[in-house]
């Protein structure tokens, strides 16, 4: 059971960095960022290419990370010019053509064949031990995501944050830019996505490009949703029920055993739906309030 | 040039399918003022409800498209009042997250009962019209005649009928309109119901040109906010013309892209679009304070 | 050590009958596998009737009185066709539940996901998946590959064009691994025979129309068009060729092919489609036994579900394996063994009960599985006997076996 | 040492706004400009503060050309603005709305605030004793930790001015600043801005307050639509036929 956990726990944190990345962006400040995945495959490509060419590992997650950094300041040029509604669609269209370009170009990504034997850190340690190094790892990035966060929030910047949150023309009007804080927390959230990219690319072992699909935004979406969008804990806190969402299905089928394997996963499709919907309607700001919100 | 011509008819009918979403996508876009991840699935849920009618009423379309119109038209109309209505005066992402869950959901209610198989509706094949090389499908033909009709009804509808008038005054401005009388309340029924109806049809059509299955409608989303975006918000007639050229784009553009990338050619073209104009081909600029 | 049969076990009659039999086990530890199936995604067409199978071959097994005298106990996840779920399935089938063998991975992504997970926990992996780097990541001998892979289907294609006479072939691929690599595979086999592919071409699924794909390869006038592609697609595409007045002739694999595919095209636009596909050993007595069960379990004919006879062999194959390999044998132990019950030369089984005797009895044996002969190559890929098939006049009817 | 304007012409919705307007104002001094409703002065503030680009015409301050500027470097030449409705950080507090003023902020930079830590800490502190003194300077001390959501409507007036103080700007455009506000406090605002004036901070304010402006300002322009019909000193322009006339003839404020 342990060794289980241990990788629910690593899913968890790796999704808690891709939640915490959008909460820079969407709970911070408001960016309604729906091409997360992009970012993510990003991370997850480039760090498994350049392992995967024999250098170390951390050269490759160090890489993915500032890679998916760079790749967010072209889109952030374009969120300056467009409604917030219009940035949701043109983000996920983003997202969809990086997903393209990972089946094209084939010289590059294997195309659809994917790459598979990405190699794993700690691979000297047995199993088990190694995934206890890997989830170690994972928390101290998500401990140092999160100290990040704080500084950020709890500085100057994260002051002015909140102000463009609040009203962009009296931040323009006090002589500070809002675009570029805008591009600033768009690339920032991004390398966090890529970040987590790379941990989930060398913990699965084989990524392909169906693995970064538009469903992967939707799930950081939903834990932040759920989680509370603007703390620094909801994102922690809703990747997990996100994951047991996910996850739980498996043990409830045991319990229910009348629900087919095939209505099982409807269900658990329709568990988030309105999951979804109940917690827009009677709890929209999730699990964990931001309180400078209320 | 024969070759051309066939793209440009191919991308033409593949447009035209899109259109029908984008314009339901653009009404909510404009009127509701959110873009509505559910009609996807809503065209979904018309498609089954066609399909699986037609199976049982000895093959009549017509039965099932009633049925289907029928039902998305409650589904949305119940979308609005238990969902919508109430996040009317939350950002517009409550909605659009409240409505990606409702999409999941209709989804996921359609495999928990009906399973994931592919269903096909029961139409005649029958070999093109040659032109000389120029071919043109006669159940194509169909297709972009009931698109051209049910566009061309929505088109009087909303500039010819007092309805209509309006539903563009709410879109335009609604604490406006609501000032000068108009009920706001009756108008986005009248929205979500029509709505509805252009998912069931757009649904059935996409169902007879495909196959029908679960993730029909979810997977024609992104080309139809594309085209609705690239069209303008608040202009149905640019959400149309952009999915005809959009389709059109695509098509010609494989000789040069090649059958890969031509699905992200829409895409591009989108971005392309708004770098130069923010507001999309016809859509009015908002005005800065 | 009590066995128990776990909930997800209890479905289906025949099940509930094996678990009264399991309940008075004995002596040895149960042999716990884990049902790794596509139930939900691109792979659902299959998943349920795969793990249902692999269920029923199990009851078979324990009421034959288990391999070895172990009883197999079933659990059964869905692993989406996808390979992050499938991962955290794996994972828990391992962690949680303790399984020896994970059965039933179907599309390659999956199988290249978990395979580096079962490898490190010794554990055997029976797929479905082609993707050449499986089988040559499988130094242990532990992974085991019951889908004739793409070398086979691309060999088996050139057979089938050849022997209909066609000289001018064009290919068409959705773009995903298994499809690619078949019709990699059939150029290959085609070109090294001094032929010439007239047109190539990869789609992507999920359009509304593929008219322009069947433009640009119909403007090469191909004879037959080599499609390697999905259900829907293929649907799609050969209701389309039909409508554009193509000539050419299709020749389609036939896990996209089926009734499916007649009750979508009716009879004028199937006419003449060429499917092409392994051949169930019909008239053997495993596939009566599986069809049986099948029909039991799911209501429908096995036929409709080459996966599921793959699915059921990968049981029976691993319960020789164990029986011939003793209660105390470790996995790679068992492993080791499958070879050894499935190849040729040895008296032919057709199934468990009848195989446990004959080892019992001291003699070497051959299982001639449901699916197919099950004669495992270097790489641990089963070889099995192709045949092409066609649609005449509304019906689905075998022409004739490929070499 | 002047806001220099000439020939600005501005049309909006086929309305021209602003019709070939041009003066002149004294960066040292204070000017208030008047005129009725729809005169074009909202839209003559938004072209000078750059948050509206002008048809025609060009801007300079002091001497130097702000077109093409935007508005947030505008406020980097000195130039800083007020909304006619206060527009205040709602979520922040009243002390931290002031220390959003602050230009050049390390703190706000991402290099700066991890590489430089120490440098963010002194010049916050530094920034937050300059709000502080602000606060004094305005009598907001009692709202200081209040969100800037819950404060009066005079209060964000005063909020308003003391942000743009923050910036420690040249030349402030002043919108409406008593507009909504009870004499006691018009009383103070008044005196705020004077002794601002003192400290070498120039003022050009908007105001529907004639009274109250023109006690305070040292020369009055009159717009009337789109275009200057009068400037002198509050007394003289107030006695101007044309400027009698502008008012009666348009909506009275």
């Amino acid at each position: 059971m342990l060794p289980y956990l241990v990788t629910i726990a690593i899913m968890i944190g790796i999704y808690g960095l891709l939640t915490l990345g959008l909460n820079l962006q969407y709970g911070y400040t408001g960016l309604i960022n729906f091409g997360h995945v992009a970012f993510f495959a990003i991370g997850a490509y480039t760090s498994a290419l350049i392992s995967l060419a024999g250098y170390p590992i951390a050269l490759g997650m160090a890489a993915g990370t500032v890679l998916a950094f760079l790749a967010a300041y072209p889109l952030g040029l374009l969120c300056l010019r467009l409604r917030a509604d219009y940035l949701a669609i043109v983000t996920l269209s983003f997202s969809e053509i990086i997903r393209t370009v990972l089946i094209s170009e084939e010289w590059l990504t294997e195309g659809t064949q994917g790459l598979p034997g990405i190699p794993k850190p700690f691979s000297s340690l047995s199993q088990g031990n190694a995934d206890l190094a890997y989830l170690a790892l994972v928390a101290t990035a998500m401990l140092v995501a999160i100290l990040l966060m704080w500084r950020l929030s709890h500085s100057p910047f994260g002051r002015l944050i909140r102000a463009v949150r609040d009203d962009e023309d009296a931040v323009r009007a006090v002589g500070k830019d809002p675009a570029q804080l805008k591009i600033k927390t768009l690339m920032l959230g991004a390398a966090l996505a890529g970040l987590a990219g790379a941990f989930y690319a060398h913990y699965v072992g084989y990524i392909s490009p169906d693995q970064f699909l538009p469903l992967v935004t939707f799930y950081a979406w939903i834990a932040l949703i759920m989680g509370g969008a603007g703390t620094i804990t909801g994102a922690i806190v809703g990747s997990s029920l996100l994951l047991f969402i996910l996850e739980g299905s498996r043990f409830l089928r045991d319990v229910v055993p009348f629900v087919s394997e095939v209505q099982m996963a409807s269900l658990r499709l329709a568990v988030i739906g309105l999951g979804l919907v109940l917690f827009m309607l009677y709890r929209p700001q999730g699990l964990i309030p931001d309180r400078s919100q209320s | 040039m024969t070759e051309y011509i066939n793209l440009v008819i191919a991308g033409t009918v593949q447009g035209l399918v899109i259109a029908l979403a984008a314009l339901a996508i653009s009404l909510s876009f404009a009127v509701a003022r959110f873009p509505n991840a559910a009609t996807g699935d809503t065209m979904t849920v018309g498609a089954y409800v066609a399909v699986l009618v037609q199976a049982a009423t000895a093959g009549s379309l017509l039965a099932g498209s009633i049925a289907a119109i029928i039902v998305t038209t409650l589904v949305s109309v119940a979308c609005y009042f238990l969902v919508f209505k109430k996040l009317e005066r939350r950002p517009l992402v409550a909605s659009l997250i409240a409505s990606i869950g409702i999409a999941f959901f209709l989804r996921s209610m359609l495999t928990f009962f009906l399973g994931f198989e592919q269903h096909v509706f029961q139409i005649p094949i029958s070999r093109a019209l040659n032109f000389s090389g120029i071919r043109i499908i006669p159940i194509d033909l169909w297709l972009s005649g009931i698109a051209i009709l049910v566009l061309a009804a929505t088109f009087v509808l909303l500039f010819l009928t007092p309805l209509g008038r309006r539903m563009r005054a709410v879109a335009a401005d609604m604490d406006l309109a609501r000032a000068s009388g108009i009920r706001s309340g009756r108008v986005m029924i009248a929205l979500w119901a029509i709505s509805g109806v252009l998912s069931a049809v757009a649904g059935i059509m996409v169902g007879i040109k495909t196959v029908v299955t679960p993730d029909l409608g979810w997977d024609l989303l992104l080309p139809a906010f594309a085209a609705a975006i690239l069209g303008g918000i608040g202009s149905p007639g640019g959400a149309v013309l952009a999915a005809i050229l959009l389709g059109v784009a695509q098509e010609v553009s494989t000789p040069f892209v090649g059958f890969t990338y031509k699905i992200a050619l829409s895409f591009v073209a989108l971005i392309a679009v708004l770098i130069v104009r923010p507001a999309g081909l016809f859509g009015q600029p908002e005005r800065v304070r | 050590m009590t066995v128990h049969f776990r909930s997800t076990t209890l479905l289906g009659g025949i099940a509930l009958a094996a678990s009264l039999i399991a309940a008075p086990a004995i002596g040895q530890e149960a042999y716990r596998i884990g049902a790794l199936n596509p139930v939900t995604g691109a792979g659902n067409t299959y998943g349920s009737g795969m793990q249902k199978s692999i269920i029923a071959a199990a009851a078979e097994v324990n009421a034959a009185g288990g391999a070895a005298g172990r009883k197999l106990e079933v659990l059964a996840e869905d692993g989406q066709t996808s390979a992050e779920p499938a991962v955290l399935a794996a994972k828990k089938l391992i962690e949680v539940n303790k399984v020896n063998a994970i059965l039933g991975t179907w599309s390659s992504s999956v199988s290249l996901a978990i395979q580096p997970m079962t490898l490190a926990s010794n554990i055997i992996l029976m797929h479905t998946s082609s993707a050449p780097t499986l089988f040559t990541q499988n130094q242990r001998n532990l992974d085991w590959g019951f889908q004739s892979g793409s070398k086979y289907n691309g060999r088996a294609m050139a057979a089938a064009v050849k022997k209909e006479g066609f000289t001018k072939p064009a290919i068409m691929s959705f773009n995903n691994d298994a499809a690619i690599n078949n019709v990699g595979f059939f150029r290959k086999a085609w070109e090294a025979a001094g032929g010439k592919i007239v047109a190539a071409l990869t789609y992507e699924p999920k359009r509304t129309s593929y008219r322009s794909e069947l433009q640009k390869v119909l403007a090469a006038k191909p004879d037959v068009i080599a499609l390697s592609g999905y259900l829907p697609d293929t649907t799609i595409i050969l209701r389309e060729a039909y409508e554009l007045g193509a000539t050419a002739k299709f020749i389609i694999p036939d896990w996209a092919a089926g009734p499916a595919l007649l009750k979508a095209l009716g009879p004028d636009v199937s006419q003449g489609v060429l499917v092409y596909g392994t051949v169930p050993n019909i008239a053997g007595a495993a596939f009566k036994t599986y069809s049986a069960a099948y029909k039991k379990a799911l209501n429908t004919s096995g036929e409709e579900n080459v996966f599921g006879a793959q699915a059921y062999d990968m049981v029976i194959s691993l319960a020789l394996a164990i029986e011939k390999a003793g209660a105390s044998a470790d996995n790679v132990a068992i492993a080791k063994e499958i070879r050894a019950v499935s190849n040729p030369d040895g008296e032919k089984v057709t199934s468990f009960a009848e195989g446990k005797a004959a080892l019992k009895a001291g003699k070497k044996i051959n299982y001639e599985g449901a699916s197919g002969p099950l004669d495992f190559d270097e790489d641990g890929n089963a070889v099995a006997d192709f045949a092409l098939f066609t649609y005449d006049k509304g019906q689905y009817v075998k022409r004739y076996l490929l070499q | 040492m002047t806001l220099e304007l000439r020939n600005i012409s501005k049309r909006l919705g086929g309305m021209l706004v602003l019709d070939g307007l041009s003066f002149s104002a004294g960066l040292d001094e204070l000017t208030g400009i008047i005129g009725p409703n729809g005169a074009g002065k909202s839209t003559l503030f938004a072209v000078i503060s750059g948050f509206q680009g002008g048809d025609t015409g060009s801007t300079r301050f002091d001497g130097e050309t702000l077109d093409g500027l935007r508005p947030e470097q505008r406020v980097g030449k000195g130039l800083a603005r007020t909304f006619q409705v206060p527009r205040p950080f709602t979520h922040l507090t009243v002390r931290e709305n002031l220390a959003v003023g602050a230009q050049d902020q390390a703190g706000e930079k991402l290099v700066d605030l991890f590489v430089r830590p120490w440098r963010v800490r002194a010049q916050d502190k530094a920034i937050f004793e300059r709000a502080d003194a602000t606060i004094d300077f305005l009598g907001l001390g009692p709202v200081a930790h209040k969100p800037a959501g819950q404060i009066s409507g005079g209060q964000r007036k005063l909020l308003e001015l003391g942000r743009a103080l923050m910036s420690e700007p040249r030349y402030i455009l002043l919108d409406e600043p008593f507009a909504g506000v009870n004499p006691v406090l018009i009383e103070q605002i008044s005196e705020r801005i004077v002794e601002a004036k003192a400290r070498g901070v120039g003022f050009l304010i908007v105001e529907h307050d004639l009274s109250a402006l023109s006690r305070l300002v040292s020369r009055l322009l009159v717009m009337d639509r789109g275009r200057l019909i009068a400037d002198g000193a509050p007394g003289q322009v107030l006695d101007d036929r044309t400027v009698q006339e502008a008012y009666m003839g348009g909506v009275v404020s």
